[in-house]
């Protein structure tokens, strides 16, 4: 089975599922830091417009644009879906379903060369003539269409061809994430019997391959507009410059689940471990995810509620919208009921998956403002808006991601994390978040709109400046909060005290690998025995009860 | 999959019905009035689609799990198709 | 790498297949996407018969019959996998892949003739749709040819014989842009 | 308390948007507490102990699931009310204009607002129009039409104040309109990402009482001939 690698095999052009999955957390993680940049030099300008930003310089309007376009870009699908979907579905989807690695690993290789290609194109778009695109995130024709509307030309392009290549890397790891789940599960693994963040991955990887089409057929059209003169877009040439928004939102709601369903995930595979109870409601939370899938396929247009859109087409809309809270409220209930008459204990990945559950329910609350399309007249393209999206991506991508993180570190890298340190971490990022994102609530009720680079050119808002003040300290103590976390990984990474194999004693397959498995990961292929979260059960005497530990009771049979 | 010689569907003869299909939709293009026309050649199309899916991509004899992964995409597709009427067709 | 991963399959179906389906599922909201949204553009406006009236039908209707046939060979090319006939799988692999240069070539005429008749993709709402969505075709079918040239030469070199079942992975995507074409033919030159 | 967080409301139908906004602020309010208030209450309950097993629970029964379930079906239940509240307000609002006293038409270009009064004959498009850039004047207790267009790229028309906003999209013509109540300069900024000038893209709604607007149309709009 492991025979010698050499150096490039084994770290660089690997086919090997954990180290796809690494070099996918590298990057994101990287990305982050640049996203983190973006976030820091926005909300200085915020406050302080038109001063110098202390280590950068003065802010102009066309980069402040761009700032906001590549904030928005690389958060969502360069950090978000590389560390939420790439990382951790590659790394846990072949060791919880009992695989030796993917179904196709040299697709999965290839699908991390192509990610990296787009990478390397978004970093190129910063340096070209005229520099990155600065259309907004969700680039809106003919604002994005035409290069002489924002003067800038090959950086826009670049970011469309960028978006093309992560879309075509990420369908080729949803078709491998798809295709592992439904072929290479080990004996025994039913489909009810996989652990909900495998549930979680596959459904996110189905509503990604299923929406991105049409965004990719309207990027296509978009990049032939800027290049070789078409009008799809542009009115003057018989075009429709909502076209676009319909493609973009057909793909881009989906795409909040895609990130926020893995997010919930390893929520939903933490919370049992350390209440050492099973998760309330396993199959219900499966219908619900399924359920809130479906339903993400018609509830797109409520972006677009004043678009321009046919005002017929909004209350339907509004009505899925705001009935898609049931699943998720569903969800949310099973994992509230998993806590009651548990036996809790708070290391730092149970911190962060509580932290990710009640940031994610206000996140969650406030999106029925949005909507409810009578009160998104007022609310659309204000702050509101944007707190609103931070509670929900931002404890998806970051608060959930560190659970992860913090929870599979042994599995990843073969040594714990430091406690204190991860502690600290948590109330840091914690306090400093609602800190920043609370107050942006109300200075979008105030009437701020999105995207502006200076709030005091209007008059309205310049009594809110005092808040914007104080979302940005918040802001810059927030990022300032991470240092204990690069600390402590790095640290951690070199020095940290040596796992063992389960030291969680957790139910899944990957405990029963090594820390960190080999490549192929198992010794022998697992046989499955019982569905993942059997703690506290009444058959073991110790409080928990490995999927593949065979008992020899009957009623261990019957499970 | 082997679907074995006996009964594997006749390649040629599919093909021949393929192209006859082409010709009813050109023959329609010409002889029918407008609405009738695009009415037939679009169902001739469907027809064709689904000659080839079945046999040529042989539908006919895989698990059910291969037509919820072609069927969904299309449901998805329509889906989208009606959505977009209110917008650009009905808007003037 | 680990061979087990491909053989094992917990459905029965091959795990190839399988693959292949999902990706063609995503395929299919692509140029669902691109059909959708010219219906409804060109329906919500006027004056694209005219236009449609400048494409080269019989050019179209030619691209048609190759591609047709072009399927029909590589259906045939699975067929010689299913009866272990490498010579003739070599033979309608090759032929596969000469239809497929021969439709490129053709598009590539019509495109040069619309254009000198001043119908570029710039030429108004019609013409952006028609290079649009013949344009991704083609690169599609030209996808579909790069991957029937390895396997013939893989055929032709007999190296194929461990992965022929990739015969009929190729074929579901040739058949796929087949179907393609069939919408696209009658939506762009019939209408 | 909420009330000081938005701006004055000027507009007829601009209340019953914030009514609809608290309705909603109540309804999530609650539930936020209730959730975020089990979530604390169990943590510190059933934090772990010497010798305290937890309770085998797995929920999937559905006496057992019913614990999520009835809250879920209350879920759905508001949700409903919440669409039908909104679905009234949303038809007065975008569904239907009412017949109106005054015509304008809007027209977004990179980076102002370029606003256009019909003149004495009422009509638009006829040489007696009026044009002023960045300045919308009407009179306060009249219906007014606008009629959103276009020049380049989408712009949004948002006036806080009256609780309104609506894309202006090239090449289409999109209908809004509103019943000012009360005299004031109030702002009209550009509310969808539009270019380099986007910030600082606004222009000014004034409300005149009625002798005062009948004054601003002698003295500004070109005269009958």
């Amino acid at each position: 089975m492991s025979e010698e690698l050499s150096f490039w095999r084994t770290y660089v052009f690997s086919t090997d599922h954990k180290t796809i999955a690494k070099q996918y957390l590298s990057l994101g993680l990287f990305w982050a830091l640049v996203g983190g940049l973006t976030a820091y030099l926005m909300r200085w300008q915020l406050a302080y417009p038109d001063t110098e930003v202390p280590g950068w310089g003065f802010i102009a309007p066309d980069f402040y644009n761009m700032l906001v376009t590549m904030h928005g870009t690389i958060m969502v699908f360069f950090v978000a879906m590389p560390i939420l979907l790439a990382s951790f579905g590659n790394f846990l989807i072949p060791l919880m379903i009992g695989s030796r690695d993917m179904a196709f690993p040299r697709l999965n290789m290839l699908s991390f060369w192509v990610f990296s290609l787009a990478s390397l194109t978004l970093l190129i778009s910063f340096f070209v003539p005229g520099g990155a695109a600065s259309a907004g995130w969700t680039g809106y024709p003919p604002l994005s269409a035409k290069a002489a509307y924002t003067g800038v030309n090959w950086g826009l392009n670049l970011w469309i061809l960028a978006l093309a290549l992560e879309f075509a890397s990420f369908l080729m790891g949803g078709v491998n994430f798809l295709t592992t789940t439904i072929n290479l599960r080990a004996p025994g693994m039913t489909f009810f019997r996989l652990p909900l963040i495998v549930w979680m991955q596959i459904t996110a990887a189905v509503l990604f391959m299923l929406s991105v089409g049409p965004l990719i057929a309207g990027a296509v059209m978009l990049l032939m507009d800027r290049v070789l003169g078409t009008t799809f877009y542009l009115p003057e040439g018989g075009g429709e410059p909502l076209l676009w928004q319909h493609l973009f939102w057909f793909f881009g709601h989906p795409e909040v689940y895609v990130i926020l369903l893995p997010g919930l995930g390893i929520v939903l595979e933490i919370m049992p471990v350390f209440s050492r109870k099973p998760i309330f409601g396993y199959r219900p939370i499966i219908y619900s995810t399924i359920a809130a899938g479906m339903l993400s396929f018609i509830v797109w247009a409520h972006h677009q509620f004043l678009s321009g859109m046919d005002p017929r087409l909004a209350m339907p809309f509004s009505i899925t919208t705001i009935i898609i809270s049931v699943p998720f409220a569903l969800i949310v209930f099973a994992m509230i009921a998993t806590l009651w008459r548990a036996s809790i204990s708070f290391p730092p990945p149970m911190l962060f998956a509580l932290g990710t559950l009640s940031i994610f329910i206000l996140g969650g609350l406030t999106g029925i403002f949005n909507g409810s399309a009578p009160v998104d007249i007022y609310i659309h393209d204000t702050y509101f808006v944007v707190a609103h999206f931070h509670y929900t991506l931002f404890s998806a991508t970051f608060f959930a991601g560190f659970a992860g993180l913090y929870f599979w570190f042994p599995k990843m890298f073969g040594r714990m994390m430091n406690e204190p340190l991860g502690k600290m971490h948590f109330w840091l990022t914690f306090i400093f978040f609602n800190a920043g994102f609370v107050p942006m609530h109300f200075v979008g009720l105030g009437g701020m709109m999105r995207r502006i680079a200076n709030p005091m050119q209007y008059e309205f808002l310049q009594p809110l400046q005092p808040i914007n003040t104080f979302i940005t300290i918040a802001s810059v103590l927030l990022l300032l909060s991470q240092i204990p976390f690069v600390v402590n990984f790095l640290w951690s990474l070199m020095r940290g005290q040596v796992a063992e194999r389960n030291p969680w004693q957790a139910n899944t397959l990957e405990w029963s690998a090594a820390s960190p498995p080999p490549h192929g990961n198992f010794e022998t292929v697992p046989a499955v025995y019982r569905s993942p979260y059997e703690y506290s059960s009444p058959e073991a005497a110790e409080d928990w009860l490995p999927q593949d530990r065979p008992l020899a009771s009957p009623a261990a049979a019957r499970q | 999959m082997m679907i074995g010689e006996q009964n594997r569907p006749n390649y040629f003869g599919i093909w021949m019905a393929l192209l006859g299909l082409v010709a009813i939709s050109i023959a329609a293009s010409i002889v029918l009035p407008k609405s009738l026309a695009l009415l037939l050649i679009f169902a001739v199309a469907i027809a064709k689609a689904l000659l080839v899916a079945l046999n040529y991509m042989h539908l006919k004899y895989e698990k059910l799990l291969l037509y919820i992964i072609a069927i969904v995409p299309v449901v998805i597709v329509i889906i989208l198709l009606f959505a977009l009427f209110p917008d650009f067709v009905f808007h003037r | 790498m680990d061979s087990r991963a491909q053989t094992l399959t917990s459905t029965g179906i091959p795990t190839g297949k399988v693959g292949v389906w999902w990706f063609l599922a995503s395929e299919i909201t692509v140029f669902g996407g691109l059909i959708a949204s010219y219906i409804v553009v060109r329906l919500g406006s006027s004056g694209w018969s005219e236009a449609a009236a400048h494409l080269n039908f019989s050019l179209g209707l030619a691209n048609t019959f190759v591609l047709l046939t072009s399927s029909l060979t590589m259906v045939l090319a699975f067929a010689a996998v299913e009866d272990k006939d490498p010579k003739r799988l070599g033979t309608y692999l090759g032929l596969t892949v000469l239809l497929g240069l021969a439709f490129l070539i053709i598009k590539a005429f019509e495109y040069t003739g619309e254009i000198a008749a001043g119908f570029t993709p710039a030429a108004g709402i019609f013409w952006s749709f028609y290079y649009g969505m013949t344009g991704l075709h083609a690169l599609h079918v030209l996808a579909g040819v790069i991957t029937n040239v390895i396997l013939s030469i893989a055929a032709i070199g007999k190296v194929l014989r461990p992965n022929e079942h990739r015969v009929e992975l190729a074929g579901l995507y040739w058949h796929f842009v087949d179907i393609v074409w069939i919408f696209l033919f009658p939506l762009l030159y019939l209408t | 308390m909420m009330a000081s967080w938005f701006p004055e409301n000027i507009s007829t139908f601009g209340g019953e948007i914030d009514s609809l906004f608290y309705l909603i602020f109540y309804i999530t309010g609650a539930w936020f507490l209730l959730t975020e208030g089990l979530i604390i209450f169990f943590l510190v309950r059933y934090r772990r102990s010497q010798g305290q097993r937890a309770v085998y629970v797995h929920g999937n029964n559905l006496k057992q699931a019913a614990w999520i379930l009835v809250p879920g079906a209350i879920v759905l239940l508001l949700d409903l009310w919440i669409d039908f509240r909104g679905a009234e307000v949303w038809a007065k609002i975008k569904g239907r204009v009412p017949p109106s006293d005054l015509l304008v038409q809007v027209t977004g270009k990179q980076f102002n607002w370029e606003i256009v009064y019909p003149g004495p004959d009422a009509r638009l498009g006829t040489p007696d129009d009026l044009q002023i850039d960045n300045e919308l004047h009407v009179p306060a207790g009249k219906v007014v039409r606008v009629l959103l267009k276009s020049k380049d790229v989408i712009h949004s028309f948002f006036l806080p104040n009256l609780r309104l906003k609506q894309d202006a999209v090239p090449g289409r013509v999109i209908e809004a309109w509103f019943e000012a109540t009360t005299p004031g300069r109030y702002e009209l900024p550009c509310a969808e990402l539009c270019g380099f000038g986007h910030s600082g893209m606004s222009g000014w709604l004034i409300v005149h009482g009625p002798e005062e607007y009948e004054k601003w149309v002698k003295e500004h709009w070109p005269s009958e001939k």
